[in-house]
């Protein structure tokens, strides 16, 4: 029993010990950057005695360590400090952000996966054929794009183009502020409002952002989902699976693919995390009210609390999931002891 | 608050709720008659507290909500038009002014608007003492005199006494400025928390008495205005929504569609070609907002008179606004921006690459210098800022180009470290001397000066330029005034290290069924209050 | 006539060079009769039986002028006619169970699916029926067995599982890949005995692929002895010791022994001379 | 002459070491040549650094010389793909940037591989607490988000492309450390580097002569592969105002100040979101081509 309490407290401590360094970083960064976190505050037009009192208020004059520890320790207590272009704390702020980035990233993880594994079980078993080289292509050049261009090439198409799609923004104007937010995943939210109209129009909305990360995320499963099922359908156990009589999918989905879905748990978690990384530019293209822009407008204004918070929790979900990945992958593969 | 149903009923379009697909065949519809949809980049705004407040983006949302003492007329920049005050006089001696405040105001709490409410609201400004209260403070107020100083003797009238005798027009200015907001004083105060005058409140919320209220605002995502009950408003909108979309090309995109109104922050390039789309017209005002370059005269090859002068030849003014600014920037060569009262508005300098290099050779640079030049990295100073490395090579100057962001930019020429440097200065009121004074009264050159204004941080001190503002500033005939500020500006554009290039022109472009918007030159009186949807 | 094969060629293609791994076999096999196929490695002897159930990659080329299985001409069969034959007429073993068995799914897993493919009936029809193969096979424990996963137990128990699956839809031919060659030597015997069994009790058919010539001739009726694509011999297994063909013959000095001590064991010369003899 | 070297490598009982390296090399460029999506990804990448090389040469246009009067003109006779915002030559510009585009990708791949593969072998060979707390930095680079560590990087110091090299090659080192890692452990405890540490071989020697070489395979891999995301991250920032300045003729910084103008001149923004498509594009097929070939398990 001790062994695994051990195993867990070690894993505990390095997520700790990532964290702290995360934080160390950012803060440290923060005061570094040449931007005066004061001008944020009163503008450039104050007279110096607004500006002082500002910097006091902020504390910005003691020296680093102090500022650093009070930080910290305020941290711990939950409390990431105020944002100064918001005025709000910095938790409400990412609480009041972060869902729209989560139902966006979800959604596009979702539907990356629904195609991506597919098309990486297919290039695998017809391997060389024009098939193969066909998805790898399709795929492969979603990741050579950058998002942007993605993203504005997606809405000249199908907004102004073919008018499939509502422009940019999460909701329609008339359905502005009416949904209650108890989730703040609006999807969830207009369900349990039992509002149709504002769902639909949530969908609508969703749909481009939402493929368009997809497609920019689907190379890396994908490609992985590629190299797995080839290393799989090489097994012995592929060949005894057929001696038995098994049709050629039953193999493939009943033998090969068990042994890569246990793999693939690694993969979907880092393309999550990649996933909220890559919504900070979706999210300035399509107006998108998610964390990505909130910490981007915050670091153009030197902002520094929100830059911080953001990081962290960004950096925390992101060691959070591997460590889902890993544990995950201890249940579901019997090989690992 | 409007609920949904009764918000529906009122609209064309009932939505009703159908599967995907029969919603992609209906076009999404334009956006309802009585909601005003406007995309507009909200991302630098703190606050909605009219004393508190120093932003463009806020201001002209706080002048959507709140009305001011006095505001300036429209058309005629040296005129002040009545607001809350009906009318002003001055004393004998210039020391006690009063103000008649008009009757039947009502804030949109229903509250009646007082002379009480009026001298509460200055003397909030005072007190809280935040960026913008210097605007008034220079009359002499503290938050320890200013109870005495600021008095509603009843409920019709406000006398403002002031320490010095002072000039009314430049009073009056001032007052046109958010500062003169006047606050529902009740409201207010029940929401005041430890003594902060209720600003962590009205941060987020609204407490006036024009056409508009706040509704919501949810930062970097929408601000939503609705219809002060008690204005006596009888337009046809009844809702205005702010959307923050960042992205001038989604801006772009969504003004063809339809499926916004307005259409703040589009570029140079896409106003542009939006000429050719009839469905979309443009409304232009020149801003308060000029760019410039300045020089830093602590600098061993920028302390030469002859060297600014040089450099103000060099740069090819008109090349730049034809070919990279369009409509956007017009050229303007002094600082107080055309629109405002007293106005230098000649073109002085056009490129003249010999005089310019003669000018260097006197200088005792006949074949030029190295030197950097600052800039901000957003649009459209990144082009500018290569077009003036251009023009400056021409005349043997090699100008090293360093971008940053703008607030990046802004601390390195505030701690006095930059050579060359482009940047822009919004001005804070409706007066000449919003920007003589930051441009020009540098009293302490210290580098640990109490006060260090635009014209410290590029270590300029001129005495001379500095008695003629002050004296310009203090003349008390409104007539006389401007023409000294004429006098102490034409001496300027020759005497100074600032080569002041452009001056700012606002573009709303909007659907063409949209009439009524009122742009000014300061963001504090744009309105939307006349805006009607054909 | 189980198995009849006349003049087998297998040739493979990769990025244009030509290579026949084998090159004319034949051999036949009766009902509840039992071939070995012996040879080096490298000399054809396992992909001839996979050929036989057309279990060889995409690259193979197979051509043969006759090649039947219990009277079914195995080219001309269609895929879905092929897999009724695979597991439901002949079962395969292969060598090392450790990969032969799928390492994420449990060995009664393994098993009930072999004859669910094959047979009608329920999910729990089939773990009865897996369940009762293992105790067929004579593994300790088959309850346990069942719900294990093959990294959990031995080599030898993972053979006996591999066996009890290819048996689970009684086919009438069991195709034996060096069934023994992973297992340790006290173990191999006991594998060779249970196959033996279970080929005799169920009249089945035997074709076992090994490069070990004693160890199968105590268990196979005919051996045939294969060389770099061609059969040498074909011989009785009883009179092994009268082989005529100098490979074979070489092969067998080749063997040490315990009970007579003998000097340097001689090396097998190889005689480019017996490719070129079958060739004609 | 060729057809002996072919013949020499092939040999299947090379005499000596080098015959043995270079046998094995060739065998991994036929197996390569084998697979037509890395040949052209190969030719492409090869047909760029030609370019880049031979830029001066080819460019009809100064890169940096302004012409305000035809400014975003149409592709014509004169200007092949047109005339950007300040009236540049777009091609002149799209040639002189595949030097810069190219020299970050080669200038952080020099920077990270190294930096990786040194952490990466030291944490794996020496285990305990060196192979902890080096883990553990890695860990903390790996979760901080990439794009926003380099924004921020960059507003640290003034945005260009210096510091857009350093930003992205600050977050791109871990997944080389782990890979290196993963490798050495895999080695760590085989017989033949207990054997050389028997020949008493300083750790220092045995990382840096054997377990290092072993892990290049798989580093060259990732390294492919990552070029593609360098580029990708660099035009990010540049998208962002962060990366390359103007007037240097980045393609992200291209595609960044070309984005005003989309909807009407939209052949600005086409030629270098297309070179960067290709570019991309080439480096994932030869990655995934060399990764077939050297090492299919690889991530």
């Amino acid at each position: 029993m001790n062994r695994k309490v051990k195993s867990f407290a070690a894993t505990l401590g390095s997520v700790l010990v990532t964290l702290f360094g995360l934080s160390v970083i950012t803060f440290m960064i923060g005061r570094v950057m040449p931007v005066d976190p004061v001008l944020a505050a009163v503008g450039d037009n104050a007279p110096a005695d607004v500006v002082a009192a500002a910097r006091a208020e902020m504390g910005l004059d003691d020296p680093l360590i102090v500022q650093y520890w009070s930080y910290i320790s305020n941290v711990l207590q939950g409390d990431f400090g105020r944002s100064v272009l918001t005025r709000n704390p910095v938790i409400s702020d990412i609480a009041h952000y972060f869902p729209a980035t989560l139902e966006m990233a979800t959604l596009a993880l979702l539907i990356a996966t629904l195609l991506g594994v597919p098309a990486g079980i297919i290039s695998a078993v017809k391997q060389g054929s024009l098939t193969d080289q066909i998805i790898r292509v399709v795929c492969i050049a979603g990741h050579s794009v950058p998002v942007f261009v993605l993203a504005l090439l997606g809405l000249l198409i199908f907004y102004v183009g073919l008018d499939l799609v509502p422009g940019p923004g999460r909701q329609g104007v008339i359905y502005d502020g009416m949904v209650p937010s108890v989730t703040g995943l609006l999807l969830v939210d207009s369900l349990l409002a039992g509002d149709m109209g504002a769902f639909w129009d949530a969908v609508h909305h969703l749909t481009l952002p939402v493929l368009i990360l997809a497609y920019f995320s689907m190379a890396y499963i994908t490609r992985m989902t590629r190299a797995f099922m080839l290393d799989a359908l090489k097994g012995e156990f592929i060949i005894s699976a057929r001696a038995k009589g098994l049709s050629g999918w039953s193999v493939v989905m009943g033998h090969a693919f068990p042994n890569v879905a246990v793999q693939l748990i690694t993969v979907l978690a880092l393309t999550y995390a990649g996933l909220l990384e890559g919504a900070v530019i979706t999210e300035t293209v399509f107006a998108w009210p998610g964390l990505g822009q909130y910490l981007t407008t915050a670091l153009m204004n030197g902002d520094m609390n929100p830059v911080v918070g953001t990081t962290l929790i960004i950096g925390a979900v992101y060691v959070g999931l591997n460590l889902l990945a890993d544990i995950l992958y201890r249940v579901f593969d019997p090989r690992v002891a | 608050m409007i609920t949904r149903r009764n918000f529906l009923a009122s609209t064309a379009a009932a939505i009703p709720a159908v599967s995907y697909l029969s919603m992609a065949q209906q076009a999404f519809a334009d956006t309802p008659k009585n909601l005003l949809v406007v995309a507009q980049q909200l991302d630098n705004m703190t606050t909605l507290d009219p004393h508190v407040s120093f932003e463009a983006t806020g201001s002209e949302i706080i002048g959507n909500m709140y009305q001011q003492l006095v505001s300036p007329n429209p058309e005629n920049p040296d005129v002040v038009d009545a607001d809350v005050a009906e009318s002003w006089e001055a004393s004998d001696d210039d020391k006690m002014f009063t103000f008649k405040i008009r009757d039947g105001i009502k804030f949109s709490s229903g509250n009646e608007l007082t002379a009480e409410d009026a001298a509460w609201s200055l003397r909030r400004t005072v007190k809280l003492n935040k960026s913008p209260a210097f605007i008034i403070s220079q009359f002499g107020f503290t938050p320890e005199n200013v109870d005495e100083m600021i008095q509603a003797t009843d409920p019709r009238t406000l006398v403002i006494k002031t320490a010095e005798p002072t000039s009314i027009g430049f009073l009056v200015y001032c007052l046109s400025a958010n500062i003169g907001c006047v606050a529902d004083k009740q409201t207010v105060m029940a929401n005041e928390v430890d003594g902060d005058m209720g600003s962590a409140w009205l941060d987020k919320n609204s407490a006036g008495s024009a056409t508009f209220m706040l509704n919501t605002w949810r930062p970097s995502d929408a601000v939503v205005l609705t219809v002060n009950p008690h204005a006596g408003y009888e337009g046809p909108i009844e809702r205005v929504m702010l959307r923050h979309i960042v992205d001038p090309a989604s801006q772009m995109l969504m003004l063809t569609k339809g499926d916004i109104d307005i259409a703040r922050n589009l570029t140079a390039e896409q106003l542009e070609s939006v000429k050719s789309d009839d469905s979309i017209k443009l409304l232009r005002k020149q801003q308060a907002s000029i760019m410039q370059l300045s020089m830093n005269v602590s600098h061993d090859k920028l302390s030469d008179p002859k060297v600014w002068e040089a450099v103000k030849w060099a740069i090819d003014y008109q090349g730049i606004k034809d070919n990279i600014l369009g409509d956007t920037y017009e050229v303007h060569q002094s600082f107080v921006p055309n629109g405002l009262p007293g106005a230098l508005n000649d073109t002085i300098f056009t490129q003249d690459i010999d005089k310019a290099k003669s000018l260097l050779a006197e200088a005792g640079y006949p074949d030029g210098f190295e030197i950097e030049l600052d800039h901000y990295s957003a649009q459209p100073y990144p082009d500018i800022a290569q077009a003036v490395q251009a023009n400056l090579a021409e005349v043997g100057i090699k100008a090293k180009l360093i971008s940053g962001e703008n607030r990046q930019v802004l601390t390195k020429m505030r701690a006095r470290q930059h050579q060359m440097i482009i940047s822009a200065w919004g001005t804070d009121y409706f007066d000449p001397n919003a920007n003589a004074d930051p441009y020009i009264i540098n009293k302490d050159n210290s580098d640990d000066a109490t006060s260090k204004p635009f014209v410290w941080r590029s270590h300029f001190q001129d005495d001379e330029l500095i008695a003629m503002a002050e004296d310009a500033r203090d003349e008390k005939d409104p007539a006389a005034r401007i023409e000294k500020y004429l006098e102490l500006q034409k001496k300027f554009v020759h005497a100074s290290p600032f080569a002041i290039m452009f001056q700012k022109t606002a573009t709303v472009a909007m659907r063409d069924n949209i009439d009524g918007v009122i742009l000014a030159p300061l963001p504090s009186n744009n309105s939307y209050e006349e805006v009607t949807k054909t | 006539m189980l198995v009849d094969i006349e003049n087998l060629r297998i040739t493979f293609e990769n990025n244009g060079k030509r290579f026949e791994a084998v090159s004319g076999v034949s051999f036949k096999l009766e009902a509840r009769q039992k071939l070995a196929i012996v040879g080096e490695s490298g000399s054809g002897k396992s992909i001839t039986a996979r050929a036989l159930m057309r279990l060889l990659p995409a690259q193979a080329q197979v051509t043969a002028d006759r090649m039947l299985f219990d009277g079914i001409d195995i080219l001309s069969q269609s895929e879905r006619e092929m897999r009724k034959l695979r597991g439901g007429r002949a079962g395969f073993i292969l060598q090392d169970p450790k990969y032969s068995l799928n390492p994420v799914k449990t060995i009664g897993n393994q098993i009930a699916e072999a004859w669910l493919t094959h047979n009608k009936g329920s999910k729990k029809e089939a773990r009865d029926a897996a369940l009762n193969l293992l105790e067929q096979v004579m593994i300790r424990d088959p309850q346990l067995v069942l719900n294990a996963y093959p990294h959990e137990i031995s080599g030898g128990m993972g053979q006996r599982a591999m066996i009890a699956m290819m048996l689970a839809p009684n086919p009438s031919l069991l195709i034996a890949d060096e069934p023994t060659s992973a297992l340790d030597a006290s173990v191999q015997a006991e594998i060779l005995r249970l196959i033996d069994e279970l080929v005799d009790t169920r009249d089945m058919g035997l074709l076992l692929i090994s490069h070990d010539l004693p160890l199968v001739s105590n268990f196979c009726d005919k051996v045939s002895v294969m060389y770099m694509g061609q059969i040498m011999e074909e011989l009785a297994a009883k009179d092994l010791a009268q082989a005529a063909h100098p490979y074979t013959k070489g092969l067998l000095n080749c063997l040490p022994s315990l009970d007579e001590p003998r000097g340097d064991l001689p090396v097998l010369t190889r005689d480019p001379q017996w490719l070129e003899e079958q060739a004609q | 002459m060729l057809a002996d070297f072919r013949a020499w490598a092939l040999d299947d009982l090379a005499t000596s070491r080098r015959q043995a390296a270079w046998g094995r090399r060739y065998r991994i460029w036929l197996a390569l040549k084998a697979n037509p999506l890395a040949m052209i990804g190969l030719f492409i990448i090869v047909l760029c650094v030609l370019l880049a090389f031979l830029a001066p040469l080819l460019a009809p246009y100064d890169p940096a010389i302004q012409d305000l009067e035809n400014r975003l003109a149409r592709p014509s006779a004169d200007h092949l793909l047109g005339t950007d915002e300040l009236g540049r030559d777009i091609l002149s510009r799209l040639l002189y940037g595949g030097r810069i585009t190219l020299g970050i990708v080669v200038a952080v791949v020099v920077m990270v591989a190294p930096v990786g593969l040194a952490v990466g072998t030291i944490a794996g060979y020496f285990g305990g607490w060196v192979d902890k707390t080096l883990m553990r930095l890695t860990d903390v680079f790996l979760a901080f988000p990439r794009l926003i560590l380099a924004l921020a990087f960059v507003a640290a110091l003034n945005p260009g492309v210096q510091s857009a090299i350093l930003a992205i090659a600050l977050t791109a080192w871990p997944p080389y450390a782990r890979i290196a890692r993963a490798e050495t452990l895999t080695v760590r405890n085989s017989e033949f580097i207990e054997a050389v540490a028997m020949t008493g071989a300083s750790p220092w020697r045995i990382i840096l002569r054997h377990v290092a070489p072993l892990c290049v395979p798989s580093l060259v891999v990732r390294v492919t592969l990552d070029m593609a995301s360098i580029i990708i991250t660099a035009a990010s920032l540049g998208f962002l105002g962060m990366g390359a300045q103007p007037p240097s003729p980045e393609w992200g910084a291209m595609i960044a100040t070309a984005k005003r103008f989309i909807l009407d001149q939209w052949w600005v923004a086409l030629s270098p979101c297309i070179a960067i498509l290709l570019v991309s594009l080439a480096f994932n097929f030869l990655g995934d081509g060399l990764r077939d070939v050297l090492d299919p398990k690889q991530d």
